[in-house]
């Protein structure tokens, strides 16, 4: 980033009343950046007159590695794109790699997708309701809340794949080990205590004047802007815009389950403060009924090779709503067992691209409440 | 405890209702018991480092929960996460501005040697080739109970640091340099690759 | 809401934006995902009108994705009738074909007002060395401006019209692109016990001089 | 013995005329410390209690543990990266006019004060001409308010 042009004051700022600029960077290390990203900022006085973010601080190559491993080499890769869902990021490539060799997935390995995917949506949306609190300086008390439950999903992940945070769980054509029932007892118990801590989280955040005064009428995105910049997810249905994939696409036996979207009004922070609350409201929804319909069944295609993998020649591009954004795949192969060109999709890179936008006109210290809004995980939006 | 007093001694004179200690001891038992991690996640290693500072596995039963943002408050810097070569030269600068008695924890495979994203062409394959390390955590990511282990190898080195004598801890030492060189973004890499006076990997003896 | 199939959109294309060369590519696997590519002169066009038709409605570009080909010569055996001293046989013969390699970014369109599937456009550059320029279409999807900064920074593909077109992962010193096929990383060598196949080469450039048994002077390895 | 001479012996009085008792007075004053002696034992702990830690600072400093500065460890500290520009810029006109107008207002606070002390023993004609000098203030502020000089951030951007 130049310096020289980065502290040229815009056009609207010419007269010697309005001082010069100072540029901040608020940079890789900074406590409420969700990891190592970077703001160079030009500030006029408080107000925040440019913003441009700096990304690549993470970029650990996961797409040349994807080239250069087999399909089922790059499914533990997967766990480490967002390192807070790695159930859902399974799913999506898994999900792209059916789609590419035409691959069908048995009953009960869908319901199992669904009841994980529900679970790893849960954790991820109170984690984030956690550090955008602690984001707007109640450091820590709301996150201890939050990562209690983690931690309680995090165990019925690990008692099922036998890891907390890094599944590998999903493969080609179904899920690598079948969930027994007292593993569907745990998790009914987990599901049924969720309301009673949703409601008390909401009776600490969502009508506490300090969040009201700190989010609402902050960082305001327009349906349009919000369309054509690519935003998916809540970030997205906080401007109103219905758009889910989970109604749309209708994959992963989504159709049979009975749950609403949330919609905001006004794009700013508070509606996505609301969409995440609303939507574990509708996950745990979800949850119980898949949890009822679930049949019996094998879980694993069993027509599915598993060493030697080579999908015909073509192309595919799977996507599932992941909890921050529309996850995507691309595979293009060449017959051969390593893909020729592997490409993620990540919802948190692209909702990005409006952060100077949202951000204009704010003071330094809504910066981070908008960004802590937009819910980017490091590891995703560098690759 | 060191050895400068006699254990046997020390435990008769207790029991006189005489306790004995020496400045060194009491030098490192404050400094162990209240050691100050920099707030410094990279990548996955960091949630479960905040996942340990969270109430179920509970750093501060060791006095590590205050997690200082700023290097000039911070005695410990915890490298949670993969270290890529954009992220590298940012991470000295962070090291040389911390105060001196300070010790690094490399956590998680990739900080080590690069861990999974080894082949990676903006990957450091591993942190020490830059910064001192203190102790090393395998695992990716390691559990919240590695880190702890972790953190308890350290508050076991920094009791055994001695005071004086030649043997004193390096920064106490006024010959050691207090600064470590901060790589330049080079064309294709980092110039220098690595710190030749830190990273002397054995040559391979060809069979 | 169906979307009509390619063809349609392909003739509708054609009529609505004059001179634009337009072809399918089908995709053989069973995703049947097939494609648009479209030449570099009109691309801005037809992205506009596919955003702005009323039918069709893609305002959402959801994916842009870079891909290098590298050059290709693809061997074809024919069956070819030939009169071979005297009677007629069959021999196949291999002709060797030569396809130039090319740089192609790739965008996935969907509508979110109309809410269906993905129309995939391609465009491909001349070749992949200097002159490796592509119309960029961030004028018209916001959602392409970092993913075009991408394409560029990690395969050098230049896009006119971006409008602040940097290197976005890697460094700004850094030079060459490193997600080609072709990219040779740098050697930054790492301690291997046991190096075997392309760890094997890289640990040859450090090998220490082998010790002499019979006391010859050491051979000067390039230690 | 006589009442009068138990009651001196209990009392412990001498039985000498009444020009002991000046005596004890001052003994009294001189042994009893002065009201106010405290405070000069406050200042002392309070200069002591500071100085020692900082004291042992420097001896640790000066024996055991010396000094080792450097360039990039003073450096300015912004997020690992090196700071670029000045931080010394000039500032908008705008927080100058904000800053009057507190220091006006701070000021008016001050000399309310004694006047809230003494608010009951004052006549009525005091109450009316500190009436009139918060009026007076009270409407510089509205004037200032209505002129724009309070405002903030976004909505003085879009005022523009």
């Amino acid at each position: 980033m130049n310096t020289t042009e980065m502290l040229q004051p815009p056009p609207a700022m010419t007269s010697r009343l309005d001082g010069e600029l100072m540029e901040v960077s608020m940079g890789p290390q900074h406590p409420s950046t969700h990891g190592v990203f970077r703001m160079n900022v030009a500030l006029d006085g408080e107000m925040v007159v440019k913003l441009k973010p700096v990304f690549g601080y993470l970029h650990r190559n996961h797409e040349k590695i994807g080239e250069n491993t087999s399909y089922l080499g790059s499914m533990p890769y997967t766990d480490r794109l967002d390192y807070f869902c790695s159930m859902t990021n399974n799913w999506a490539y898994a999900l792209s790699v059916e789609k590419l060799a035409g691959i069908e997935v048995p009953e009960r390995a869908e319901y199992l997708r669904v009841i994980l995917a529900e679970l790893t949506r849960l954790q991820n949306h109170a984690s984030l309701l956690g550090f955008l609190l602690s984001d707007m300086g109640a450091w820590g008390t709301p996150l201890m809340y939050a990562f209690r439950e983690r931690e309680k999903i995090l165990d019925l992940f690990e008692s099922l794949s036998g890891s907390r945070m890094m599944c590998d769980y999903m493969r080609f054509g179904g899920c690598r080990v079948d969930a027994g029932p007292d593993w569907m007892e745990r998790a009914k118990k987990i599901v049924d205590l969720f309301p009673k801590f949703l409601d008390e989280f909401e009776k600490l955040i969502l009508s506490n004047e300090i969040v009201i005064m700190r989010t609402q009428e902050v960082g305001k995105l327009s349906a349009e802007l919000a369309i054509n910049a690519g935003m998916t997810g809540p970030m997205l249905r906080a401007c109103g815009v219905n758009y889910d994939i989970r109604k749309v696409d209708g994959y992963g036996f989504y159709p049979r389950f009975k749950f609403r979207v949330p919609l905001g009004e006004h794009g700013d922070c508070y509606d996505r403060l609301m969409m995440r609350a609303l939507e574990m409201h509708e996950s745990v929804g979800i949850l119980k009924q898949a949890m009822e319909q679930i049949p019996a069944g094998p879980v694993m295609n069993p027509k599915v090779k598993i060493r030697a993998f080579r999908p015909p020649v073509g192309e595919a591009y799977g996507r599932i709503e992941g909890p921050k954004g529309e996850l995507g795949f691309y595979l293009i192969s060449d017959g051969g067992t390593n893909p020729y060109r592997y490409r993620v999709r990540p919802p948190s890179f692209i909702n990005l691209t409006v952060l100077e936008d949202l951000c204009l006109g704010h003071t330094v210290a809504d910066v981070m409440v908008i960004l802590g809004s937009v819910d980017i995980v490091l590891g995703e939006v560098d690759r | 405890m060191s050895d400068q007093i006699d254990g046997g001694l020390r435990s008769e004179l207790q029991r006189q209702g005489i306790w004995v200690t020496s400045m060194e001891e009491l030098y490192n038992w404050g400094r162990k018991n209240s050691i100050w991690p920099l707030q410094f996640g990279l990548a996955c290693c960091a949630i479960e480092m905040i996942a340990t500072a969270a109430s179920r596995y509970d750093i501060a039963r060791f006095g590590g929960e205050v997690f200082r943002p700023s290097p000039r408050q911070a005695d410990l810097m915890i490298v949670a996460g993969t270290v890529t070569k954009k992220m590298a030269p940012q991470i000295v600068r962070l090291y040389n501005q911390m105060p001196d008695p300070k010790y690094v924890i490399s956590m998680g495979a990739c900080a080590i040697s690069g861990g999974p994203f080894k082949q990676g062409y903006n990957v450091l394959k591993g942190i020490d080739r830059y910064i001192p390390v203190d102790v090393y955590i395998p695992g990716c990511p390691p559990r919240p109970e590695a880190l702890l282990h972790a953190f308890m190898e350290l508050q076991r080195k920094i009791d055994s640091q001695k005071l004086t004598g030649n043997a004193k801890a390096e920064h106490l030492d006024p010959m050691q340099p207090s600064e470590f060189p901060v790589p330049a973004f080079g064309a294709h890499d980092l110039e220098p690759a690595a710190n030749p006076r830190l990273f002397q990997p054995p040559k391979i003896e060809r069979s | 809401m169906t979307m009509e199939s390619l063809e349609q959109i392909k003739t509708r294309v054609e009529a609505a934006v004059p001179g634009a060369k337009i072809d399918i590519i089908p995709n053989p696997g069973p995703a049947q995902q097939s494609s648009l590519l479209i030449d570099n002169e009109h691309a801005a066009a037809v992205a506009k009108f596919l955003r702005d038709d009323s039918a069709l409605r893609l305002d959402f570009c959801s994916n842009a994705t870079g891909v290098d080909w590298l050059d290709r010569t693809v061997k074809k055996t024919v069956k070819v009738k030939k009169i071979v001293d005297g009677e007629e046989k069959e021999i196949d013969e291999t002709t060797e074909e030569f396809f130039p390699g090319y740089l192609e970014a790739v965008y996935h369109l969907y509508s979110m007002t109309h809410k269906h599937g993905p129309v995939i456009i391609r465009m491909r550059t001349a070749d992949r060395a200097e002159n490796a320029r592509l119309p960029s279409l961030t004028p018209v999807y916001r959602s392409a401006e970092f993913q075009e900064r991408e394409i560029f920074d990690l395969y050098g593909v230049r896009f006119d019209g971006h409008p602040d077109l940097r290197r976005i992962l890697m460094w700004d010193e850094f030079v060459d692109y490193p997600m080609r096929k072709d990219y040779r990383e740098p050697d930054d060598y790492e301690y291997e016990p046991t190096p075997h196949d392309d760890v094997l080469e890289k640990a040859k450039m450090h090998y220490s001089a082998r010790p002499q048994l019979d006391g010859a002077e050491n051979i000067t390895a390039q230690s | 013995m006589p009442n009068s001479l138990i009651k001196a012996e209990c009392t412990g009085r001498s039985k000498l005329p009444r020009l002991t008792n000046l005596v004890d007075d001052v003994i009294l004053i001189a042994m009893t410390p002065n009201p106010y002696f405290f405070i000069v034992i406050f200042c002392g702990v309070a200069v002591v209690f500071p100085l020692m830690p900082l004291a042992l600072a420097w001896l640790w400093r000066r024996f055991f543990q010396p000094p080792r500065p450097g360039a990039g460890k003073n450096a300015t500290y912004e997020c690992g990266v090196e700071s670029v520009g000045e931080a010394h810029v000039q500032f908008q006109s705008q927080y100058y006019l904000y800053c009057v107008i507190f220091l006006i207002f701070d000021v008016e606070a001050i000399f309310l004060v004694p006047f809230a002390v003494a608010f009951t023993g004052l006549p009525v004609g005091a109450f009316i001409s500190i009436l009139v000098f918060l009026l007076l203030l009270i409407e510089g502020l509205v004037w200032a308010w209505s002129k724009g000089c309070l405002d903030w951030g976004s909505k003085r951007l879009s005022a523009r």
